[in-house]
């Protein structure tokens, strides 16, 4: 799975340069979320722009890696959405649950 | 007119290993047929969205679920339109469930988990779940206007 | 390692109206087959451009020429890759054709006709054409290193 | 079939708006090049940066297009191609036929 991350400020960046997150990749996008808060990086900021299609599992995905960032009081943000991706949040309300920010730029800002 | 009913009728059958790999390219197919679809009034790429995401969830599911007991582990997919109307079916070979007797999940309380069939029910206007000595099939329906 | 070939088999199958609107989708969707093809070395986009190709040839040929005796009026197109290798069948139910007998097209003194199977031929490695009571099948093949 | 035309010096060109040139829109472009040299417009330049795919039907109108045009004392070139689509004029041999310039701005310069 091609995921990059990239330290900005006091945040983690974590960049998914695949078209989709689904049941095939998001059991590693999980793997790589608990190692960055394993490390202390707490304050994590997902940048999907390129992410067309998102499944439950991948929501499923983001919801735990906020859940554990928020249980050890850090945070993960979400920016970048394309507008179909955030189509799926709104429908399971997932969009009242994360921070959503349009641009990376605003997410840094908000962190 | 009756003849037109039957020319525009298309039949997609897909089988593919009980891998997750494959879940984008049945995906991709769909989709595919979505933007074909005649005729269709509506957003071509959200309906191709949309089914794209019903059949990666009753894949995956199919996947996760169903083929403990199948002996050449392959699931079997059909996409068939016809007078308008649209029906996936994606078989199974797992021990099967019962479909009534899933919850809904509560989005208020949001866990992650349960999202699968909520996608499938809420975008598609009829499911059903057929248990059978040869594979469990989940049939699910849209009208297209 | 046996079991391994058989879990990356993929089979789909596609029937369509006899009509040249569908040509784009059952290209599209050997484009994604091509895309998704496990292991290959080659260029995927090269490969899907080639298999949508010779299946939009074939498929306009049994368009064309393929379906004054069909009663159903539709195309049956079927595309299965196995153990390295890609096969693609296109069966239509008209009167049939001796492909041996159609000869290469002379690209010196081009005329624009007998490109199809020029193309065809020289994309694939084996072509070959069935006649049968229920069908007339083109027969394509591939390896895929 | 979506194509447009557009008069640019001595040059007629013809903008296929279009992904593919295959046996289901090839006959309406044939007739459309057809009423263009009815219509005295004998120099044409056909321009195909958005045509992805090209099938055996698109070369053998093309090529009838370029013939045509040639009996008139006319011309048909061709610019845009993409680099799959020009492999098929390589392999029919075609483009020895064709004159193909990588832009308009080119062929415009050769008309
Ligand atoms: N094909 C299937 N075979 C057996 N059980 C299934 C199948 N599809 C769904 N289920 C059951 O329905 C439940 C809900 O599925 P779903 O809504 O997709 O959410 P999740 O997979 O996240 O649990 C699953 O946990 C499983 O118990
Ligand atoms: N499915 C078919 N049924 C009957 N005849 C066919 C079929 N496919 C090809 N042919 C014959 O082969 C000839 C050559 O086909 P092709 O190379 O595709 O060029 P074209 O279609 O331009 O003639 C056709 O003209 C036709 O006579």
């Amino acid at each position: 799975m091609n995921l990059e991350t990239e330290e900005i400020k006091n945040a983690t960046v974590l960049r998914i340069k695949e078209k989709r997150l689904d049941a095939h990749n998001s059991p590693e996008f999980k793997e790589r979320v608990l190692k960055l808060l394993e490390n202390g990086k707490i304050n994590i900021i997902i940048e999907m722009s390129e992410v067309r299609f998102v499944d439950s599992s991948g929501l499923g995905v983001l919801l735990s890696g906020f859940k554990n960032a928020a249980s050890l009081k850090g945070g993960l943000i979400l920016t970048g959405l394309q507008s179909q991706v955030k189509s799926m949040f709104e429908l399971t309300r997932l969009h009242r649950v994360f921070k959503i920010y349009p641009t990376l730029e605003e997410a840094l800002g908000q962190d | 007119m009756i003849g037109s009913y039957y020319q525009s009728e298309v039949k997609v059958e897909v089988v593919i290993p009980t891998q997750t790999r494959y879940l984008s390219l049945v995906g991709s197919i769909v989709e595919e047929v979505a933007r074909e679809i005649d005729p269709y009034s509506g957003d071509r790429e959200i309906l191709g969205y949309n089914l794209n995401l019903v059949l990666t969830e009753a894949l995956a599911n199919a996947i996760a679920h169903g083929s403990q007991h199948s002996r050449e582990g392959d699931i079997k997919i059909s996409i068939h339109v016809r007078d308008n109307e649209l029906c996936i079916r994606v078989q199974d070979k797992g021990k099967g469930f019962d479909l009534k007797s899933i919850p809904q999940p509560d989005l208020d309380n949001p866990t992650g988990g349960g999202l699968g069939l909520f996608f499938i029910k809420t975008l598609m206007d009829t499911v059903q779940y057929h248990q059978a000595k040869s594979g469990n099939i989940l049939e699910m329906r849209k009208q297209l206007r």
